[in-house]
């Protein structure tokens, strides 16, 4: 019963570390460009549904839905405004302008809300479900019924329609896509619109658990990374792959080994998978051309 | 090199010469006929930004203090410096105020490394410094001249957390869950000794990092261990998530937490008054939050910072202030650092309104609040306990 | 003269593409043999091999006798192989004069701690390294790029640079790769010269790889000609004009 | 004129050594005129020279996107304050093997690189290096002290009790100077020439006879021997060892350091470094606001100089451009 209890907890806060894996993997297929400040964008999530549920006194469905598409708006901005317009400086400014953007975001909600520890107000009050002797919580049938339809739709979208087929063409090259006449200026605003709005989804979903503080966003940037790293660098499926494990992997060493092992146990997934296995377990080798 | 080599004497000069001039505060700096300077350092950003609250809490009442007049004639003018628990930036603070600002003295700090980095800085300018917030014990004793601590060190709260435990009939199995920081150590570290000289050792000591959203191993290894009672050095977030989980796996053992949380904000976060009902602080506060005896307090804070919301943190710098102005009364017009030092020694049993013990500096001791009271609650309303089932 | 370099029976594969089958070739100090033939023929891929950056599946490269094939390619430039790259192998954020003093590096002899401690030797070696490389530019009239960020040069100064860079260390073999590609006519003769120089008064073996067919004749004292990955035709410039095999692969028709 | 400099290059280039020389001789009076506060910010300001001198070897030289500088720095200060606290080694005795501890530390980041984990894959795998690292000092009890970390007294440099911001300033001034001096030795010769060279084409380096493997483990190596050296510095400076101080936001301001001061510019390192430690100073009449400000002077230095304060200087003095090879 211990060893499914603690794989059920893992698998909810694995739905987290997926969802956030998922959202940094679809910005790095579209624009190559991997969003070291994506944690600020989970945070920025959290707050702007609190301030939308508390302050402005809006059903907590209507605000995450607007939190969504506000991200949405904030990632295609920085997109188009920041990161656009650095294309042509030295590559390893991308991954600083990703971290001032998160560390201003990080500073502003600090500036406002820098002394508070903001409560949410409980949303999925219904009593926990028991599977015989195994606890279901809300909050853990929540994540995964909102992961789930998620990731259902984004797969869909990505390999049903024809949106979808314009996103793989860019993926693949963009070049080539620019000939055959996507606009890939505004298509990398829209995927890291996507990217931050997934991003947020995974914000919404941890504020009600979790207490709001500027910086909570810090850790979610690792475990997306060790999600990703795990998965296979920039598969789409491994992300989530990834994520999962890494819930999963997190309790079980926690359970099993020492409490004191969880907070590292990305790092060391992120080292080991490096050390034995580049590619990950879904990702391809990359090759270097002559 | 050659052209620079007729340069050497010069150099040599100017080196020796820097070197044997040293920098020397006046004993009466920070000090004008209409004012007196005090250095506020607050962790405003970073990690820690959630403690600032104690040292605004402190600012409102300075204010709050020069629209009584002040004292004997001059205002008190707080000069507030951010360090984001961060050593580097705290001993730049420290400097800055000592020797650029040139305060009378400093009341502050919330992060206990970082005020043991400072510590040697304050020493050597020989600036009078009361602790705002920090818990850790080391800052200010063995006691030296000028440092003196205005809110209970860990080591009053873990024996007061310690000995609480111990009054539970038939107590013989305890378990600790904390962060792995200074901050939780200072708490935890203290009971746990008290509890080992009880010969009473944890049955399993359990971590939890800030920022988890999730406790399930946690709670399901001190399930398995079935204790009688829980220490939880833990912050307001993640003893909430704490105390939600174990509810969740059934586990019902009493929970002492730190003064780092308060009854009324835990439960408004937990949500439900059965989560909480077994769940016991520190009581550092004269009442509850929310009580008679700190309206006035509350009331200073919300004066001065209206949109600030009152914690755990709020009010706990307020004590000091008070008995840092009593102690400035007593020290008349020519007032200078010795004088106040001086005068801070003689504070015996002062009772500040706000906090529950009483202030009592000697040049031997400076730990300053010695009782803690502990609270929890009893029929749905936070009470401050005597002992284990026993209202005070 | 013995071969400088032999090719024997080289075959290299990408992924079930044969990318090379059976290419047997040499190159003597003194001559310029050029490798023509259409795109995907395998030229460049041969000066990969050649240059160890692409594993052979099957053969031998050997230089003055001895075996380079699976050598790692900057142990094969120290064996005195030099080469250019089709797109642009330059430094692009260093000057004129550094590239061409990164080409003299095998030839500078400043130990670490020479250089950490900046003794006397080390900054002599480094100070006739300078002066060779101002001398190298100079001979080839481009000394005003000594101090000039390659990126923002033209495409035919960064050619010329190139080879400087390429000639700094002497190296007994050259191969060139498509070095005449965006340059102007008149700095096409020059090239032409150049080659002819350096093959001829240092007695350097040269490859050249390149599709004007009029600088190939022009510079070119042997013609190889390659097709689908083999070599189709070897010989001097007047009877390649007219083997029908040449011309099958170019005209599709004898 | 067969090969020979021009004549108006070489008085040219004199002004910059001299300007280089010059620097660390007028820095000599600093002490006359600043009080503690403003001394400490300038020996804060030499340890960060080193750091950033020792990051920019990876990061701009090497072109290699490693997000180590904060373990080997950490390391460093961790080292030096063992020896210091717990062996009661002097402050001078510390110092090497501070670097030795830095530098073996970045032989194994250069060994991952080596292994073909770059850019993103080796920023990701630093990463995670860094925080583990940062683990081990909090669980690390009896060596490193754990939380409470370790307390460094009584620093003596061959005698001279660094007690005083003064005294650590002349030592510092001292180790930065020459360790500045040596890396710009290293930078303008053919060792130089050959890290830089693996940045722009590393394929065409090795075409040039240059062992490429041996040249990456050299810069890592040497960055990590630098910045270990700077971690002792710090250890000394704040006289106090925490694992707090190594963590992701000192990360950044290593990043923003190297970038503000110019990527790849040995002169821009101590640019970059001036910058952005004098600058926070300059917040503090804002409290609470740091952050932003800092967040927001980033995104405006990469939009607008995103070659960084050197690359300006370098336009209006040419004399100051960096150059990997030497004529005197």
């Amino acid at each position: 019963m211990f060893f499914l209890q603690l794989a059920l907890s893992g698998l909810a806060q694995g739905a987290i570390y997926a969802l956030v894996a998922l959202s940094m993997c679809v910005v790095y297929r579209a624009t190559t460009v991997v969003n070291f400040g994506h944690g600020d964008l989970v945070m920025a999530g959290a707050f702007v549904v609190y301030l939308l549920v508390v302050l402005a006194g809006l059903p907590f469905p209507a605000s995450a839905i607007a939190a969504v598409a506000l991200l949405f708006i904030l990632g295609a901005l920085i997109e188009i405004g920041l990161i656009e317009r650095i294309k042509a400086g030295p590559h390893i400014g991308f991954a600083l302008m990703c971290i001032a953007v998160g560390y201003l975001l990080r500073g502003a909600a600090r500036a406002v809300w820098g002394r508070e520890v903001l409560p949410m107000p409980r949303v999925f009050d219904f009593p926990p479900v028991m599977l015989g002797e195994l606890v279901v919580t809300a909050d853990a049938l929540v994540i995964f019924s909102a992961v789930g339809v998620l990731l259902m739709l984004f797969f869909g979208l990505f390999y049903r329609t024809s949106a979808g087929r314009i996103m793989q063409a860019v993926c693949q090259s963009e070049r080539g896509a620019a000939l055959v006449g996507i606009n890939v200026r505004a298509f990398h605003g829209v995927m890291w619109g996507v990217g931050a709005a997934m991003g947020a989804i995974g914000g919404v979903l941890v504020a009600p658990l979790t207490l709001l503080h500027p910086g909570l966003g810090a850790g979610f940037l690792i475990k997306g990374f060790a999600a990703m790293t795990l998965g296979g660098f920039g598969s789409l499926g491994g992300a989530v792959a990834g994520g999962l494990l890494l819930g999963v992997a997190e309790q079980w060493v926690g359970g099993y080994v020492s409490t004191k092992l969880i907070d590292i146990t990305a790092y060391l997934v992120i080292i080991l998978v490096l050390a034995l296995r580049p590619s990950g377990l879904f990702g391809q080798a990359v090759a270097e051309r002559v | 090199m050659k052209p620079f080599v007729h340069l050497l004497r010069p150099c040599i000069a100017i080196v020796a010469y820097a070197l044997a001039t040293t920098a020397s505060a006046a004993d009466t700096a920070g000090i004008t006929d209409t004012a007196i300077k005090i250095g506020v350092m607050a962790p405003l950003t970073g990690s820690g930004s959630s403690y600032s609250k104690a040292e605004i809490g402190l600012d409102a009442y300075y204010k709050w203090v020069n629209d009584q007049g002040g004292v004997n004639g001059r205002k008190i003018e707080t000069v507030l410096e951010d360090y984001a628990c961060d050593s580097t930036k705290g001993i730049a603070a420290v400097k800055k105020l000592i020797h650029q600002d040139k305060v009378f003295m400093l009341h502050g700090n919330s992060c206990s490394a970082v005020a043991m980095a400072i510590k040697p800085v304050v020493l050597e300018a020989g600036i009078p410094w009361v602790i705002a917030h920090a818990a850790n014990g080391a800052i200010s004793s063995p006691a030296t001249k000028n440092i003196f601590h205005g809110v209970p060190v860990g080591k009053t709260m873990g024996l007061a957390m310690g000995r609480f435990v111990m009054t539970k009939p038939g107590v013989a199995k305890v378990a600790v869950i904390q962060h792995t920081d200074d901050w939780a150590k200072s708490y935890c570290g203290p009971a746990m000794e008290f509890l080992a000289s009880q010969s009473i050792k944890p049955v399993v000591e359990v971590a939890l990092e800030r920022g988890q959203t999730d406790a399930t191993a946690q709670t399901l290894r001190i399930k398995q261990a079935n204790p009688d009672f829980v220490i939880a050095c833990l912050y307001e977030a993640e003893t909430a998530i704490f105390l939600k989980d174990a509810k969740k796996f059934g586990l019902n053992a009493p929970v002492m937490g730190t003064a780092g949380t308060d009854l009324e904000n835990t439960l408004k976060r937990v949500g439900d008054l059965d989560t909480v009902a077994n769940y016991f602080v520190p009581h550092m506060y004269a009442d509850n939050l929310d009580g008679p005896r700190l309206k006035r307090f509350v009331d200073i804070l919300k004066k001065y910072y209206p949109s600030e919301s009152v914690t755990a943190f709020s009010l706990i710098s307020m004590g000091g202030g008070a008995a840092v102005v009593e102690a400035l009364k007593r020290s008349g017009r020519d007032l200078s650092r010795e004088k106040f030092i001086a005068e801070l020694d003689k504070t015996r049993d002062f009772d500040t309104g706000v906090l529950a013990g009483r202030i009592t500096w000697t040049a031997a001791d400076r730990d300053g609040v010695k009782e803690v009271g502990i609270a929890g609650f009893v029929s749905g309303k936070p009470t401050v306990l005597k002992a284990w089932g026993q209202r005070l | 003269m013995a071969a400088l370099l032999q090719l024997a029976g080289v075959n290299v594969q990408f992924a079930g593409l044969q990318a090379l089958s059976n290419v047997d070739l040499s190159a003597r100090g003194g001559e310029i043999k050029a490798l023509i033939g259409p795109n995907g023929a395998g030229k460049t891929t041969l000066f990969n091999a050649i240059s160890g950056y692409v594993p052979i599946a099957a053969g031998s490269i050997s230089l003055n006798g001895s075996a380079i094939h699976g050598l790692a390619p900057h142990a094969i430039a120290a064996r005195g192989v030099r080469r250019t790259f089709q797109n642009g192998g330059l430094f692009p954020e260093l000057t004129g004069l550094e590239n061409v003093l990164a080409g003299l590096h095998a030839r500078i002899d400043a130990s670490f701690a020479g250089i950490l401690f900046g003794t006397r030797a080390s900054r002599a070696a480094e100070r006739d390294a300078v002066a060779r490389a101002r001398r190298l530019l100079d001979g080839l009239g481009v000394s005003h790029l000594a101090d000039v960020q390659v990126n923002t040069m033209s495409g035919g100064q960064q050619r010329t640079i190139e080879i400087v860079r390429a000639v700094a260390a002497e190296p007994p073999l050259l191969l060139l790769d498509e070095p005449a590609v965006g340059l102007a006519p008149p700095v096409r003769a020059q090239l032409v010269e150049l080659i002819r120089r350096l093959a001829g008064e240092t007695g350097i073996a040269v490859l050249l790889i390149e599709h004007a067919i009029d600088l190939v004749m022009a510079a070119a004292d042997v013609i190889a000609v390659f097709n689908g990955g083999a070599k189709i035709a070897e010989g001097p410039p007047a009877a390649i004009r007219t083997d029908p095999a040449v011309l099958e692969a170019y005209l599709g028709h004898a | 004129m067969n090969g020979q400099t021009p004549q108006h290059a070489l008085a040219h280039r004199a002004l910059g050594t001299r300007v280089f020389y010059a620097a660390p001789l007028l820095a000599l009076v600093i002490p006359l005129f600043a009080n503690p506060y403003t001394q400490f910010i300038v020996n804060l300001t030499l340890v960060y020279v080193l750091v950033t001198v020792g990051f920019n070897l990876v990061l701009g030289n090497l072109g290699q996107l490693a997000f180590a500088n904060t373990a080997l720095f950490g390391i460093g200060a961790y080292t030096a304050a063992i020896l210091m606290a717990h062996a009661g080694w002097p402050f001078w005795a510390a110092i090497p093997p501070a670097g030795a501890a830095g530098a073996a530390a970045g032989f194994l980041a250069s060994v991952t690189a080596l292994r073909g984990i770059r850019n993103y894959y080796l920023a990701i795998v630093t990463l995670a290096f860094g925080e583990l690292l940062r683990w081990s000092y909090i669980h690390g009890e009896a060596l490193s002290g754990g939380t409470d970390g370790l307390t460094v007294r009584h620093a003596d440099f061959f005698g001279i009790a660094l007690e005083s911001e003064t005294a650590r300033f002349y030592v510092f001034l001292l180790i930065v100077t020459v360790i500045v001096k040596a890396v710009s030795n290293l930078m303008r010769s053919k060792i130089g020439r050959a890290i830089v060279a693996i940045r722009d084409n590393e394929l065409a380096t090795a075409s040039l006879a240059i062992p490429t493997g041996r040249y990456i483990v050299l810069a890592f190596t040497l960055s990590g021997f630098v910045v270990g050296i700077a971690g002792s510095l710090f250890a000394v400076l704040i006289g106090q060892v925490i694992p707090e101080s190594f963590g992701l936001i000192e990360l950044i301001l290593h990043f923003a350091m190297v970038l503000v001061g110019g990527l790849g510019s040995l002169f821009g390192s101590v640019l970059g470094a001036l910058a952005l430690t004098a600058l926070p100073e300059f917040f503090r009449p804002f409290p609470g606001l740091y952050e932003m400000f800092f967040g927001g002077l980033l995104i405006v230095f990469l939009l607008i100089q995103p070659r960084g304060l050197s690359a300006l200087c370098a336009k209006r003095w040419p004399a100051l451009r960096d150059r990997y090879y030497r004529e005197r």
